[in-house]
């Protein structure tokens, strides 16, 4: 099962950009290696080339020390590379067994009942609750995990790459899952664990290399030093500005006995008062409700019970739609900028004229352009009023998503504001963010990183499974507290004090 | 940019070469001289005013279903359901004109109310159309496609039953109207209604400006591209799809109107003539381009027009028009799917 | 202003001119002739439109000087955006100064031209418009209708059904309602029901005649109902004899299908002389129209300046009725036994004596009374017949 | 109408639906691929032309076939270079072919127009065929019919009982997963769409050399059935069984509208033979209700139970398509 990766010179640029620039890295046969990085940096061009997705400019592969050649994903698993992507590849509407089978090679038949058995013997083994006749698309990330990587061992890899793997899973799931991976390891698996969490590979890695603008910026053994690995990352160390603490002011959004179902979830009972300024963290699990709650907010998605009112109960908004709620000064930021939030195709100007809307029936072009580059030079955005928004850099297109609300506007509802920036575009957009609380907007956001949920919330919402805690004081909440609450830990003391006070 | 829009001319012109590559293998497999076919074509759409008349009476009904078409290809809608749209717009008109015969109307407001009953006609298929996607989730493909099955057997059931000839149901359609209700031509023997040519032009004119300079063009726009961005940046996107429809639906049931007020003074089987199908591909060669698809109708029109020859001079099926048109936009859309891969890869893939 | 006056007074003289042209037929052709013919369908259709271009081969076959362009599918599915007048124009451009329009719903495009173009001479096939005593007479000196008398040989293809068929059930085969095909499927009836009860004696209540439209000329999917179900449906049913009234030869494929699946069922094809062809075994036989003759004599006074408007309603040539040279319309026997070939050469012979099935008492299909006794209808009343006859199965009247 | 009547006339109904079974499980292949191939209107016309032209001219009735489904898959070759190697919009090229074909058959089928052909005879299977019911029903039939039932089950079996069947599923349904997984999801693509292709190109000679014997261009009787196909091909849900249900409902609707006729002199005859389209756009409605956001907005005001009720009926009715269907996927 032993196998020794090394990669050797690998080049791969797309256009003018060098995504790996001569990358060499060695790594011994059941070790877990740490890939670490900021987005961009070149971690996942480096793990799709080991994959087979893409095939580098120029570069080698040895695969215990025999050059392997790998231009596609099939050639990848006949290597014995399986990959676990970010977000799951599998396909949800199968049921579980299909989706394990589906891609192994084999006969006509599927023979369906042994790898069922096989499942079932594989899950037994990790002690994974995975039932094999269920549905794909009723399991959470987590779960779709275990089932990828019992998918993998079955097809028989060898060297398995896991593709920021903690994100969206709940703190046991995370649990399990480096207890695996060091099962695993220990009997000879090759790891290599891609990540931006610096905790993560501290707490799972035998070892890490931290990858920087295309090229390996150094190499890092246990004991880890947190500050070392952090100057490799981003070359120096980062200064967070410093936390603000904001008056309370009026209501802005009441939400009351709020209750929301989707397919896969409900949501009962849940009330919260934002009060002007202030902002409010969503944390939890993805696929917790927490992105429910935020839609319903804007009047995306319906309560089925509840009622929501802006400007201190004085607006009853149950049931309206979003634009009535955009009307009502409600702006939403959506976490797929390109696909949900961003008109590809148009220009930058067009959509500075979109947001900002008009009178009349015809466009003034000139007053459009003047707008456009006024907010493009006051945002800081890389692109001129006629570049199309799909040729912007991810970091410009959140900035431009920035700069296009419209002002005033009492409440911005933003799902995942900083997810794939560098840090300095992310320190950027929490600047601009807390611009406009400090000109009276309040804010709920949604993450995943809980740094960013305790470094920038005043109060701090925990979702689990569809139950949301009390707000709680972001000042009284610490990354081991959050981490526990967001996987289930401790829920019966914060609702005991809710149901005291 | 130029060198982009030189590229772009380029290859249309490949393509049209390709589509006459391709025509001229036909009518050497059909054993048919090529040169003389085109050369009768060329005669038949140019070769005497009278002609180049027919061309334009061909175009207006085209260009105004083309027209149209622009509205909802920019809401990113596939409206194949133009032809029944075509349809009840006929219909909607003939009925106006029916019910207006006997009425002592000055024959320009009883011919101005039926253009109105057409263009409500037309809008109100296109709308069926459009809340059956918008509310239903039909894809507008299929209940396009669907409506325009329905509009075609009601059509024949009302010129076979209900508005049928006293005592001779006729495939001739109903009854012709009285002539002064026909839409005036220039001369008496021509066919060009220069009202109608108007109404071509002012439908084209002001998809153009619309579309260009307009928010409701923009919004459009954003719409058609993403409808979730659009309905976030407060673009009621539904409504705006609605709103394509309508447009749409009205252009289409105009051009009805025309067909039945112009051309053939009377509601006939197929009084679509498949002027929606071919606006389509009209649509879809000018690239959504008002301008570029008025003179694309008119070529389209004039090889309709031109083909008539074939069959009268060379003893050849005219349907060769079609297989041009057909392998003219086939090849253009193969050639700017090339053309993008060349690009794409001059630039070193996407990262 | 002026322009307009010169507009106006040019007008004026145009309208004197065409005015003073209407009270006349064009001027003799001469010793050359090209004649335009306008076809709905394509016109190598083995149906109607076949037939039309064949009369012409013979015409131009016939006729010294006389040649012939022509121009097919029109309509304005095959050909959008083009109108019929617009059609026959371009045929007048290429040289035609004659043109015959083959089909029924040429008629208001024909009288159009017919009266734009006074100068040419105008065939309408099927059309009552220069019927002075019909219903859509319109007096256009240089337009002749043309018309044969396929009733009797839809009579003939009664007969043909009723000695060949074993279980006293015939289905009609109808396209769309109107008085043409209403007359023609009645003409059928009256054949199979005089043969049924005067040469096999037998009860005219066990004779079933059903008359099933599929609503237009041929099948449009999705649109019409499909003719290859309704001749299937009738085999199916018992009627094991099919008279087809529509473009195409569904039936007789139909026929021959079940043919080979060991049933004994027979259909009779329309329009066109060889369509026989196309079911050898299973044809009966087809009735046919001769449109040679016919267009040659239209032909001959165009170019001799004996145009004169007319209306035409052919019947056969009784001494052979299928003699190409002149009987209009004509009956190909096919596959007959010998009864019944005997018993349709015995038809044939009783109608060149005089015999008229079109004669009362008879009832239409309501029950009201169409002719009385002893009363024979007349050419308005057979060609205008409201509804199908007491006794036939079937739609009378679209709904 | 008596029981063997009906017997028979069912028996027809299987006869009539051939074609159409053909063509819509090899566009339920192609849609399954993820490659919507809206050419069928043209291409079935152009296949009954080749066919036939092919027949004619070799007296076989074997190559008549074959070319048939050559031609299918000629045309779904170019929707398939179009829409997966130069990624352009499936729905205008299949759209554009659709026209293409109809014209290019009409032209270059002008020698062959009203010939008489060769016919496929039909096949009775000895024993079976003497059976009652099911003798008449079943047994009697033409090659092509009996093979049509044969791939529907085929068809269904292949789509979900074979591991390439699931493969074909996943291609069309999360390409990028299928392509994780090692398969060659561009070129099992170009396989599907061509042979799906082929298969529905069948439908063509199955009119051309059986149901509609014969070649007479514009007035053939076959302008149409395309888009009856693709409209079947929704209604049946991209499930082999369900699809085949369409087609028999189709041509039972067309039946009726016939039987009905004499029996309903006030039902214009029309009203039937379009009822399949209302139908079909009914069914997309109520397979679509579910995922619409009105619907949601106002199952959210019921009562608990009654929603969840209504919600569940939706869901077990909805008919999702392939996810991928009609988009273009990229290998790097």
């Amino acid at each position: 099962m032993d196998v020794r990766v090394e990669l050797r010179d690998i080049e791969k640029s797309f256009g003018p950009v060098k995504a790996n620039a001569g990358i060499s890295l060695d790594i011994p046969s059941g070790s877990i290696q740490g890939i670490l990085g900021e987005n961009g940096a070149g971690k996942s061009t480096l793990m799709k080339v080991l994959s087979g997705f893409i095939r580098p400019d120029s570069g080698r592969i040895l695969l215990d020390g025999k050059a392997a050649s790998i231009g596609s994903p099939a050639d990848a698993i006949r290597a014995g590379v399986g990959m676990l992507h970010q977000d799951p590849l599998d396909f949800p509407p199968l049921r579980l067994v299909d989706d394990f089978v589906l891609g192994r090679p084999g006969g006509i038949g599927p023979e369906r009942r042994s790898a069922a058995a096989e499942l079932a013997r594989l899950a037994g083994r990790f002690g994974f609750a995975l039932d094999p006749e269920g549905y794909v698309d009723a399991l959470t990330v987590g779960e779709r995990q275990q089932l990828e990587i019992l998918r993998l061992l079955w097809i028989g890899a060898r060297v398995l790459i896991l593709d920021e793997p903690t994100t969206g899973i709940s703190l046991p799931q995370k649990e399990k899952l480096f207890a695996t991976l060091r099962e695993l390891a220990s009997e000879g698996m090759t790891v290599l664990f891609v990540s931006h969490k610096l905790e993560d590979v501290e707490a799972l890695c035998d070892r890490a290399a931290v990858l920087r603008q295309g090229c390996l910026a150094g190499e890092a053994e246990p004991p880890f030093s947190s500050e070392a690995l952090v100057s490799l990352m981003f070359g120096k160390a980062v200064e967070l500005a410093p936390k603000r603490r904001l008056e309370p002011g009026r209501s802005v959004l009441a939400a009351k006995g709020v209750c929301l179902e989707s397919p896969r979830l409900r949501i009962q009972d849940l009330s919260l008062c934002v009060r002007s300024g202030e902002v409010i963290g969503l944390a939890g699990m993805e696929g917790s409700g927490q992105a429910l709650f935020l839609g319903a907010c804007a009047g995306l998605a319906r309560p089925v019970a509840g009622s929501f009112c802006l400007e201190a109960e004085g607006l009853d908004m149950t049931g309206r739609s979003h634009l009535d709620y955009k009307r009502a000064g409600v702006a939403y930021l959506p976490a797929a900028r390109l696909e949900q939030a961003l008109v590809p195709g148009l220009t930058l100007g067009e959509h500075f004229t979109l947001a900002e809307g008009g009178r009349g029936l015809f466009v003034d072009r000139k007053a459009a352009a003047k707008l456009a580059e006024e907010r493009i030079a006051a945002y800081n955005i890389k692109g001129r009023p006629e570049s199309r928004i799909e040729e912007l850099s991810g970091g410009n297109q959140q900035r431009a998503l920035l700069a296009l609300l419209t002002s005033p506007l009492s409440l911005i509802l933003v799902e995942h504001p900083t997810r794939g920036l560098d840090i300095e575009s992310t320190i950027y957009i929490w600047g601009k963010l807390k611009e406009r609380c400090a000109a009276g907007s309040s804010i709920v956001f949604i993450s995943s990183d809980l740094d960013e949920i305790l470094q920038y919330s005043d109060r701090v919402l925990v979702f689990f499974a569809g139950r949301a805690s009390p707000p709680l004081d972001a000042a009284s909440l610490d990354v081991e507290r959050l981490g526990g609450l967001i996987g289930g830990k401790g829920w019966d003391e914060i609702e005991g004090k809710a149901g005291r006070a | 940019m130029r060198k982009e829009r030189l590229a772009k001319l380029l290859f249309g012109i490949g393509a049209l070469a390709l589509a006459l590559g391709i025509s001229t293998l036909v009518l050497l497999a059909a054993k048919a001289p090529p040169l003389a076919a085109y050369a009768n074509i060329a005669l038949g759409a140019l070769g005497s005013w009278d002609v180049a008349a027919n061309v334009l009476v061909s175009w207006v009904p085209l260009v105004l279903a083309t027209s149209g078409l622009l509205v909802t290809f920019t809401a990113g809608l596939w409206n194949i359901g133009i032809e029944g749209q075509i349809t009840l717009g006929a219909i909607f008109a003939t009925w106006a004109l029916r019910a207006l015969q006997g009425a002592a109307l000055p024959p320009a407001l009883a011919i101005g109310l039926a253009f109105a009953a057409g263009m409500a006609g037309g809008a109100l298929w296109a709308l069926l159309t459009g809340a059956l996607r918008t509310f239903g989730g039909v894809n507008e493909i299929f209940g396009g496609l669907g409506l325009n099955f329905v509009s075609t057997a009601l059509n024949i059931w009302l010129i076979f039953g209900p508005w049928k000839r006293p005592g001779v149901a006729s495939m001739s359609g109903t009854v012709p109207f009285d002539k002064s209700l026909w839409l005036p031509t220039l001369a008496p023997g021509s066919r060009l209604a220069p009202a109608s040519l108007a109404l071509a032009l002012a439908g084209i004119a002001l998809v153009f400006v619309l579309l260009r300079g307009s928010y409701f063009g923009l919004r459009l726009k954003a719409v058609g591209r993403n409808p979730r961005a659009a309905l976030l940046l407060g673009i009621p996107a539904e409504r705006y799809l609605l709103a394509a429809f309508l447009g749409c639906g009205l252009l289409a049931g105009l051009a009805g109107a025309v067909q039945v007020t112009a051309v053939y003074h009377r509601l006939i089987p197929s009084i679509s003539s498949g002027y929606g199908y071919l606006g389509l591909m009209v649509a879809m060669l000018a690239s959504n381009q008002a301008p570029l698809a008025a003179l694309v109708a008119l070529f389209f029109a004039a090889l309709n027009v031109g083909s008539i020859r074939l069959p009268i001079v060379l003893k050849l099926d005219s349907s060769l028009a079609g297989v041009l048109q057909g392998s003219l936009v086939l090849f253009f859309l193969l050639g700017q799917g090339a053309r993008q891969r060349l690009l794409e890869r001059k630039r070193g893939g996407r990262p | 202003m002026r322009t307009s006056r010169i507009l106006a007074i040019a007008l004026l003289g145009l309208a004197i001119a065409s005015s003073a042209f209407g009270q006349s037929a064009p001027p003799a052709a001469g010793s050359k002739l090209t004649i335009g013919l306008v076809l709905v369908g394509p016109y190598n259709d083995r149906g109607w439109s076949q037939a039309n271009y064949d009369g012409l081969q013979y015409v131009k076959a016939k006729v010294p000087g006389v040649d012939f362009i022509y121009i097919d599918k029109a309509n304005s599915a095959d050909r959008p955006g083009t109108t019929v007048s617009q059609l026959a124009e371009s045929l007048v451009s290429q040289g035609a100064k004659m043109i015959i329009f083959s089909s029924d719903d040429m008629m208001d495009e024909a009288n159009k031209f017919a009266q734009e173009h006074p100068e040419i001479f105008v065939v309408m096939t099927t059309g009552d418009q220069s019927w002075k005593e019909g219903k859509a007479y319109k007096n256009l000196p240089n337009m002749i209708n043309i018309m044969g008398k396929m009733e009797y040989m839809k009579m003939v293809a009664g007969v043909a059904a009723a000695l060949t068929t074993k279980t006293g059930k015939i289905g009609f085969l109808g396209p769309l309602i109107n008085d043409e095909t209403r007359r023609l499927a009645a003409s059928a009836y009256l054949g199979a029901r005089y043969a049924w009860t005067s040469y096999l004696k037998k009860d005219p209540a066990k004779l079933e005649f059903k008359v099933t439209w599929i609503g237009f000329w041929f099948n449009i999917p999705g649109v019409t109902s499909d003719p290859t179900q309704v001749a299937d449906d009738f085999f199916n049913s018992g009627y094991d004899v099919v008279i087809s009234g529509i473009d195409t030869t569904e039936a007789v494929a139909e026929a021959a299908k079940f043919t080979a699946q060991g049933k004994k069922v027979w259909a009779i094809p329309y329009d066109y002389a060889k369509a026989i062809d196309e079911g050898k075994g299973v044809s009966l036989g087809v009735p046919f129209f001769n449109w040679g003759p016919a267009y040659a004599k239209a032909a001959k006074d165009a170019m001799a300046g004996t145009w004169k408007a007319r209306f035409e309603w052919n019947g056969p040539d009784w001494k052979n009725i299928n003699n190409p040279d002149t009987s209009a319309v004509g009956f190909n026997k096919g596959t007959l036994s010998k009864e019944a070939s005997a018993a349709v050469d015995r038809f044939v012979a009783e109608l060149a004596k005089g015999l008229n099935l079109w004669a009362g008492p008879l009832n239409l299909q309501d029950g009201s009374a169409y002719l009385k006794k002893g009363e024979k209808a007349s050419d308005q009343q057979i060609w205008y017949l409201p509804q199908l006859l007491q006794g036939m199965q079937g739609q009378s009247v679209s709904k | 109408m008596t029981g063997d009547v009906l017997i028979v006339n069912l028996a027809g109904l299987l006869a009539s639906a051939a074609p159409l079974i053909f063509a819509v499980i090899g566009e339920t292949i192609s849609e399954r691929a993820g490659v919507i191939n809206l050419s069928m209107n043209g291409m079935i016309l152009l296949s009954a032309m080749g066919s036939f032209s092919v027949a004619l001219a070799t007296g076989s009735l074997a190559a008549g076939f074959l070319a048939g489904a050559a031609i299918g898959a000629l045309v779904a070759l170019v929707v398939a270079a179009a829409g997966i190697s130069l990624r352009q919009s499936q729905v205008a090229v299949g759209f554009v072919l659709a026209l293409l074909c109809r014209d290019l058959s009409y032209f270059l089928g002008n020698p062959v127009m009203g010939q008489v052909g060769p016919r496929l005879p039909p096949a009775p299977i000895p024993l079976l065929a003497g059976l009652p019911v099911a003798g008449p029903l079943l047994f009697r039939q033409d090659l092509m019919t009996y093979l049509s039932l044969l791939l529907v089950a085929g068809a269904w079996l292949f789509l979900f009982k074979t591991r390439p069947g699931l493969v074909l599923r996943g291609i069309g349904e999360k390409p990028e997963a299928a392509y994780a997984r090692g398969a060659r999801v561009k070129a099992l693509r170009y396989l599907y769409t061509v042979l799906g292709g082929a298969i529905a190109g069948l439908a063509g000679p199955i009119y051309s050399l059986s149901v509609k014997a014969g070649w007479k261009g514009s007035i053939s009787g076959l302008d149409g059935l395309g888009w009856i196909v693709l409209s079947i091909t929704i209604f049946g849900g991209w499930k082999p069984f369900r699809a085949a249900f369409g087609c028999y409902l189709f041509a039972l609707l067309q039946w009726l509208g016939l039987v009905l006729q004499p029996l309903l002199p006030g039902l214009p005859s029309q009203v039937l033979q379009v009822a399949p389209f209302p139908l079909m756009i009914l069914t997309l409605l109520l397979v679509n209700l579910g995922k619409a956001e009105w619907v949601e907005r106002s199952l959210a005001t019921l009562p608990g139970p009654a929603r969840r009720r209504l919600s569940r009926v939706l869901r077990a009715l909805n008919a999702t398509p392939p996810a991928a269907l009609g988009t273009p996927f990229e290998e790097d």
